[in-house]
């Protein structure tokens, strides 16, 4: 790869996260509060964007300091420097709602031990220009948010019959109470990779079948 | 000699014992039948309607994962009957049918298709999907109703034609109007663990009680069970040994305090116990193979199903209990893998 | 309210288990379950961390409330936690090389394991005391390694079976985990 | 077992199965058959280096001659079952699957078909060491099925002593009843046969395992006994596999084999009844084995009998004598549990083969049912005589992972016997499973 | 944090001095970051606490508008300030607008069906009765166990428990305890929830244990709560009801 091109900032920098290396569906990243949190789509969104905002300040900083840090405490210094932020992130949230503190609990914390962090930290942030990895860590951050909400709206809507917090169906309807419980995140998510491993060979089946058509 | 005979070749041996497969699941559908039947004059329409909508269900959903996974239909096994069957058992008989069928679908979904089908599933279809509506529908699945209610057999139970995704009716008023003496809606089980009122044996026995609509009667199961055992189509020592485990418990924390903890014939009696243990635990596919593996299962079956009725939050444990002795199934015949022949007792 | 310690440990282990119930230390749930023999090590070293970094924190959450910085609080647990890994690290290295060579890549990932953490978090939450804490990270260390052992005896089973080519994978082992999530929930209120 | 014992005082082992046994020919004397007009005498009759030709095509040999020598220890000699000539030396069909070289002999139609080559010798004056040496000579394999050398069965290993001569009895093979009939027929040769073997083996007590439905036999056996009580005869449970080697020591002496051992590791050294009673014959005469006694049975038989055939006769002789019947038939040489089945008329009968079975249309159509999945009903568990798990190694099998069942789950201590896949309610071919897994061990190994 | 071996190995060593002032400048950077935010926020998060508890409080104190906070130990009560914190028991009295002692609210917890339940409750010492609960903390089974909060006929319940002493002043006249849905008989009984027993059941053990433990403590010393009451009633909170 020449410097130029690995150097310069591409739709794909961006889009890497977002669908073709999701952190969630595709790397199988940060699990714990992808499942924890999901129970409301109002906090998959919120969980979704504290972890892109400790992901941006992180991988920005990170990537700034790139040339300066010593590779022998590299990984001290990204831990230090990620619950950092993610200590700040715990403040303003509860900073601007306790209720939504209350409802994340811990997990707020807890981002500091997501692994899709530390992850870009190390393979991507300590080595590209800051923009590059600022433009890369925001499309993490959305391909997570995405999977986050992607879980959320589904466990909600199911499971309590609303979507962000709006009654959806009325009254009388039945909530799938197991979708909020921690058994409907399980089955929820592996759900969802069924229905992407299911759509991927079918794509492939597909493609096999046009080449085949083609000869 | 002058015709010129085909000639066989296979692999010996070139006996077989006889009987297959499909000869055992047919007979577990036919021990069911009594108890169906039992249930249909005790609940009425409503049992009747349950019972048909789920293993319907089953067996459609079977189908439609036979189908997209380009298979063979499999309903021919009668697995997926047995499911639904013993399903339908296991609920209420008022419960709601679309509840039925989400509970249908999701037994053979995530018991079973999941897993590559018969003899594949890691835990017993029908306890799957009992417990995934247990936790989905928490309040219809403990609404009971009334044995041998008026009018059972010309018109539902309220809750059993509540419109899909609707949440059912409150039958308290109904309740009042179809009984004569005040039906508290309650389980023999949650009768003693909450009122401290235990039931009498003979109607446990006899199946008198509210319940799920296959529980009711512990004399029926325990016959049906029998003709099972006799036949060699389930191992009696799962059922015996669970039993067994649940009787030892309960009768050693009834001897530490005899008001506070039931005694053991109502703990054998009650609930879903009797049904659990003949016709759950002992399915072949969740428990282990291994002799020693066999002995752990069910008593641990036997003992966690007293620990969660005395002590947990649910009046009734056997449901879990054999689930969690299925999930440990494959950890019990790893570590329980018989000595073979000739293998040195000391050393190993 | 105090909490009987019977009751902190039941807990841990069954109703609000750790992985089944809290989602926490998923990554090595998911990652390392496929063989019972490298899922016991794991649930072991896992543990041995958790009681490690439970009396660590416990004593660092001392410190940070004498002088009255809690909100350096998260910074010090990730910091005591990765250096009781190290250690760890270091001592199985020295103690058992084979152990350690089939767990060497697994260690890091203890660190990066939010059970860990979580622990430390929630025993601070929840003001236990000593006693409490080391009950609390007990159950916790027992729990997650009922559940990774429980797993990994069941996807050993899988191996064997003719699943749907689409059902292999993460997939199925998430639904595993929900299947044994829907079962742990027959132990709530235990021990109350 | 150990309850069981107590109880009801059986001599047995643990698991096991019990198939209807149709020991119909049981009361059938022991017939001698036309000679053939053709003899195919496979050169690997025994377990072990082929045997050397010494005759060429086109040469006359008589009835007991030597045509093929013994190549080094592990291998015996062949002797012609009949006076005839070499018509040449060519790959034929045999009971084993490959096709295998064979020395073929055209009787004499007119020959009286006496022995005429032989060395009577006294065999008291023997020594251990030249006893196995007369033993190889005469050719004897077990004739049991295994077709194990005798003479090296009955030496004993340097490092090893032996006290007890076990001698199989059981024939626990559905329909065979060869054995059954020498010991009702020639018991004195047996007891010699059984002499010679202690002293070869220099073993002090002999005990002969006999199954509980062939009482007879073990009455006409007692009342052969030499005095001073060093040979006794033991009734056990008719059980099948109680004739395999391991399971009989269980019985008799409750010695358990180890694992991947040989009897001799428990003190003890087994021979079939068929084999001892053909020594107890030939040794004194210096005659080599050149017939036995088969069980031709089945329910595709017209004339089922105990026969005593030259080694060599095709199938195809034998059933133009006996008649046999269906349109769909199936030839198995041995018993039905472990016997291979043959699609080559021509394959001949040889040293191991104890019984030609044809089952017809009810009964092939009675095994030929789908195969389901297994349902972990563990039926075959607990038929396994080596108390192995044939569902989990069936399931392994599946999935390819034959070198994990071999190291997990004891592979190797299977013999093939059977139980599992006669049990099995979904079907599923174990058996065959666990011969390809060890084939591909094997051959992965070497 | 663990580096593999090897690659430390590989690296030519960094010499200690860099190393270490890059980690004191990392953590100096982080420490300030820290205490930035900690500092800007603080003010915010104490309002918000505030805000919180005080409508929790006055939900369970009909007619409060006022609140302050004393502990419960064994000097008796005393009244809590940023000044002088004490340890005891927390409570909080709440006052109308005339300054008026209205109620006083503490914890309660206990162990209900999927986790413990921590509420909140509203004591008037006037009638010796609980005239509210409110739910701190809930993990119960929605739809079922969370009748606590939405079911009327089970919230009717604490319009007016009875919690009197007994002559001693030692212990409560009559233990709180729970009843099967439709018996309840006396002041002191909670009528349970149908299908939500355990939930229920819960709620009556925390309150029977914490008001024994705390009323007989309380009870000789309301008057002091009476004392000085807050001056400046805080501006209305009801609209932040949460």
């Amino acid at each position: 790869m020449s410097k130029r091109s690995n150097d310069s900032i591409t739709w794909g920098t961006f889009s890497e996260g977002l669908w073709r290396d999701n952190p969630v569906f595709v790397m199988l990243l940060g699990m714990c509060p992808v499942l924890a949190v999901t129970n409301s789509a109002i906090n998959a969104l919120a969980m979704g964007l504290a972890t892109t905002f400790v992901l941006l300040a992180s991988g920005a900083l990170i990537s700034l300091l790139r040339h300066s840090i010593p590779k022998q405490v590299r990984i001290a210094t990204y831990i230090v420097i990620i619950a950092t932020f993610v200590t700040i992130v715990d403040y303003a949230i509860q900073a601007i709602s306790l209720d939504l503190y209350n409802a994340l609990g811990a997990f707020i914390q807890l981002i500091v031990a997501n692994c899709m962090i530390l992850g870009r930290a190390e393979a991507y942030a300590s080595r590209n220009r800051p923009l590059k990895s600022f433009t890369n860590a925001l499309g993490m951050g959305a391909g997570f948010t995405l999977a986050l909400l992607c879980l959320g709206v589904v466990r909600e809507v199911l499971g309590a019959g609303s979507l962000f917090g709006i009654d959806l169906f009325g009254p009388r309807f039945e909530p799938w109470v197991v979708m909020i419980l921690p058994a409907g995140g399980f089955i929820v998510l592996g759900a969802w990779l069924l229905l992407f491993e299911w759509l991927k060979q079918r794509k492939e089946r597909l493609e096999l079948e046009a080449a085949a058509e083609t000869r | 000699m002058s015709k010129k005979p085909t000639i066989e070749l296979r692999t010996s041996p070139h006996a077989h014992a006889g009987g297959d497969v499909v000869r055992i699941m047919r007979n577990v559908v036919y021990a069911m039948l009594p108890i169906c039947a039992f249930t249909i004059w005790q609940f009425g329409l409503s049992a009747l309607a349950l019972l048909l909508v789920v293993t319907a269900t089953c067996m459609a959903s079977e189908r439609l994962f036979n189908r997209l996974s380009s298979q063979p239909s499999s309903l021919g096994d009668w697995s997926a009957a047995i499911t639904g069957i013993l399903l339908a058992l296991t609920l209420p008989p008022g419960f709601p049918l679309w509840m039925g069928a989400v509970a249908a679908f999701a037994a053979v979904a995530l018991g079973k298709a999941l897993f590559g089908g018969l003899g594949m599933n890691a835990m017993n279809p029908a306890l799957i999907g009992r417990a995934f509506v247990q936790a989905a529908f928490p309040v219809a699945i403990t609404t009971w109703t009334p044995a041998f209610f008026e009018g059972r057999f010309t018109s539902f139970v309220p809750t059993t034609l509540t419109p899909p995704f609707l949440q059912p009716p409150v039958i308290g008023d109904w309740v009042t109007s179809v009984t004569v003496d005040a039906f508290s809606g309650a389980t023999p089980l949650a009768l003693q663990k909450f009122e401290g009122v235990q039931m009498d044996a003979m109607d446990m026995l006899l199946g008198t009680t509210a319940g799920s609509a296959g529980e009711t009667s512990a004399l029926l199961i325990l016959i049906c069970g029998l003709y099972l055992a006799a036949r060699r189509m389930l191992d009696w020592r799962i059922p015996v040994l669970v039993m067994l485990g649940a009787a030892v418990t309960a009768g050693i924390f009834f001897l530490i305090d005899p008001v506070k903890y039931p005694d053991p014939l109502f703990v054998f009696l009650s609930g879903g116990l009797m049904l659990g243990a003949w016709f759950m635990a002992s399915d072949m596919v969740g428990s282990p193979v291994t002799p020693l593996g066999v002995v752990i299962y069910a008593l641990m079956i036997g003992v966690l199903t007293v620990i969660i009725r005395l002590f947990g939050g649910l009046t009734e444990g056997v449901m879990y209990a054999i689930l969690l002795g299925n999930a440990a199934t494959p950890l019990i015949d790893q570590l329980t893998q018989p000595r073979v022949f000739g293998e040195q007792r000391v050393g190993k | 309210m105090t909490e009987s310690l019977s009751f902190i440990f039941l807990n841990a282990v069954l109703a609000n288990n750790f992985v089944l119930a809290l989602f926490l230390g998923l990554c090595p749930f998911l990652g390392v379950s496929g063989k019972l023999n490298t899922a016991l090590p794991m649930g072991l070293a896992t543990m041995f961390v958790m009681l490690v970094s439970s009396v660590s924190a416990y004593l660092i959450n001392i410190v940070l409330v004498m002088f009255e910085i809690e909100f350096l609080r998260l910074i010090a647990y990730i910091a005591v936690i990765a250096s009781a890994v190290q250690l760890v690290e270091m001592a199985l290295k020295k103690l058992s090389p084979a152990l350690f060579r089939s767990l060497g890549i697994f260690l890091p990932l203890i660190t990066t394991n939010c059970a860990i953490l979580g622990l430390a978090l929630f025993q601070t939450f929840k003001e236990y005391n000593f006693t409490q804490s080391l009950v609390y990270a007990i159950g916790a260390g027992v729990g997650f390694i009922l559940a990774i052992v429980l797993m990994a005896g069941l996807r050993e089973k899988l191996e064997l079976s003719t699943m749907p080519s689409i059902t292999q994978g993460a997939a199925v082992s998430l639904m595993l985990g929900g299947l044994l999530s829907l079962s742990f929930m027959g132990f709530a209120g235990l021990g109350g | 077992m150990g309850l069981f014992d107590l109880f009801f005082g059986l001599k047995t082992f643990a698991h096991g199965i019990h198939p209807p046994y149709h020991k119909d020919t049981a009361d059938k004397p022991i017939r001698r058959l036309p000679f053939p007009p053709q003899l195919i005498l496979p050169l690997d009759q025994h377990i072990g280096k082929p045997a050397i030709p010494l005759v060429k095509k086109g040469q006359e040999v008589v009835r007991g001659e030597p045509i093929a020598k013994a190549d080094g220890g592990f291998s015996v000699p062949l002797h012609a079952p009949a006076t005839g000539r070499v018509s040449g030396i060519e790959l034929m069909p045999t009971p084993k699957g490959p096709k295998s070289n064979a020395i073929i002999i055209d009787t004499y139609e007119s020959s009286t078909q006496e022995v005429l080559w032989k060395q009577p010798r006294e065999m008291s004056e023997l020594s251990p060491a030249e006893a196995i040496q007369a033993i190889q000579e005469t050719g004897m394999v077990g004739l049991g099925g295994a077709a194990f050398p005798s003479h090296l069965k009955l030496t004993i290993p340097e490092d090893k002593t032996v006290d007890t001569l076990v001698i199989n009895g059981c024939e626990c093979e559905p329909y065979l009843t060869c054995d059954h009939r020498v010991m009702l027929e020639h018991p004195q040769a047996l007891m010699r046969g059984i002499r010679y073997a202690m002293r070869a083996t220099g073993t002090s007590q002999a005990i002969i395992g006999v199954e509980d439905n062939k009482m007879d036999a073990v009455e006409i056996l007692r009342d052969h006994l030499p005095k001073g009580g060093s040979i006794r005869v033991e009734s056990v449970e008719t059980k099948y596999p109680q004739g395999s080697e391991k399971m009989l020591i269980k019985s008799v002496l409750n010695r358990e084999v180890p694992a991947g051992g040989l009897p001799a590791d428990v003190g003890v050294v087994v021979n079939n009844v068929g084999t001892l009673a053909g020594l107890g014959r030939l040794l004194p005469e210096g005659e080599g084995l050149i017939e036995r006694v088969i069980t031709v049975a089945g329910p595709g038989i017209v004339k089922p009998g105990n026969y005593l055939v030259p080694l060599g006769t095709p199938i195809r002789h034998i059933l133009e004598q006996v008649g046999y019947e269906g349109s769909r038939t199936e030839f198995i040489l041995g018993g039905p549990m472990m016997g291979p089945a043959v699609s080559a008329m021509d394959t001949p009968i040889t040293k191991g083969t104890s019984g030609l079975l044809v089952l017809n249309e009810p009964s092939i159509e009675e095994e030929s049912h789908k195969i389901w999945p297994c349902i972990r009903c563990a039926r075959c568990v607990k038929a396994c005589p080596m108390h192995l798990n044939p569902s989990i190694l069936g399931q392994m099998a599946a999935k390819r992972k034959y070198e994990e069942m071999a190291e997990d789950y004891h592979l190797n201590d299977c013999f093939e016997c059977g139980c599992c896949s006669y049990v099995c309610p979904s079907n599923i071919p174990l058996v065959q499973y666990f011969r390809i897994a060890k084939a591909i061990n094997r051959e992965q190994a070497a | 944090m663990s580096t593999p071996e090897t690659e430390v190995m590989q690296q030519p060593a960094t010499p200690a001095g860099p190393m270490i002032r890059t980690l004191m400048g990392i953590a100096m950077l982080s420490g300030f970051l820290v205490v930035l935010t900690y500092q800007l926020t603080k003010p915010i998060i104490e309002e918000n606490q505030r805000r919180a508890i005080e409508a929790a409080v006055f939900q369970v104190i009909p007619d409060a508008v006022a609140r302050k906070d004393f502990v419960v130990n064994e000097t008796g009560v005393v009244a809590v300030t940023a000044e002088n914190p004490a340890e005891g028991i927390p409570i909080y009295a709440g006052y109308d607008q005339e300054g008026q002692l209205k109620g006083i609210a503490a914890k309660a917890a206990a162990q209900g069906y999927a986790d413990i339940i921590y509420l909140l409750y509203g004591y008037e010492p006037e009638c010796q009765c609980i005239r509210g609960i409110k739910v701190l903390k809930l993990a119960e089974t929605p739809g079922l166990g969370d009748k606590i909060i939405t079911d009327a006929n089970f919230v009717a319940n604490f319009d007016a428990l009875d919690a009197s002493l007994n002559d001693a002043g030692s212990d409560l006249a009559n233990d709180i305890v729970t009843v099967k849905h439709g018996t309840k008989q006396n002041p002191w009984e909670i009528d349970a929830i149908s299908g939500a027993t355990i939930s229920a059941k819960a709620v009556g053990k925390a309150l029977n244990l914490s008001a024994k433990a705390l009323l007989p403590k309380l009870a000789p010393q309301v008057e002091k709560l009476k004392e000085d009451p807050p001056r400046q009633p805080p501006e209305q909170v009801e609209e932040q009801v949460n």
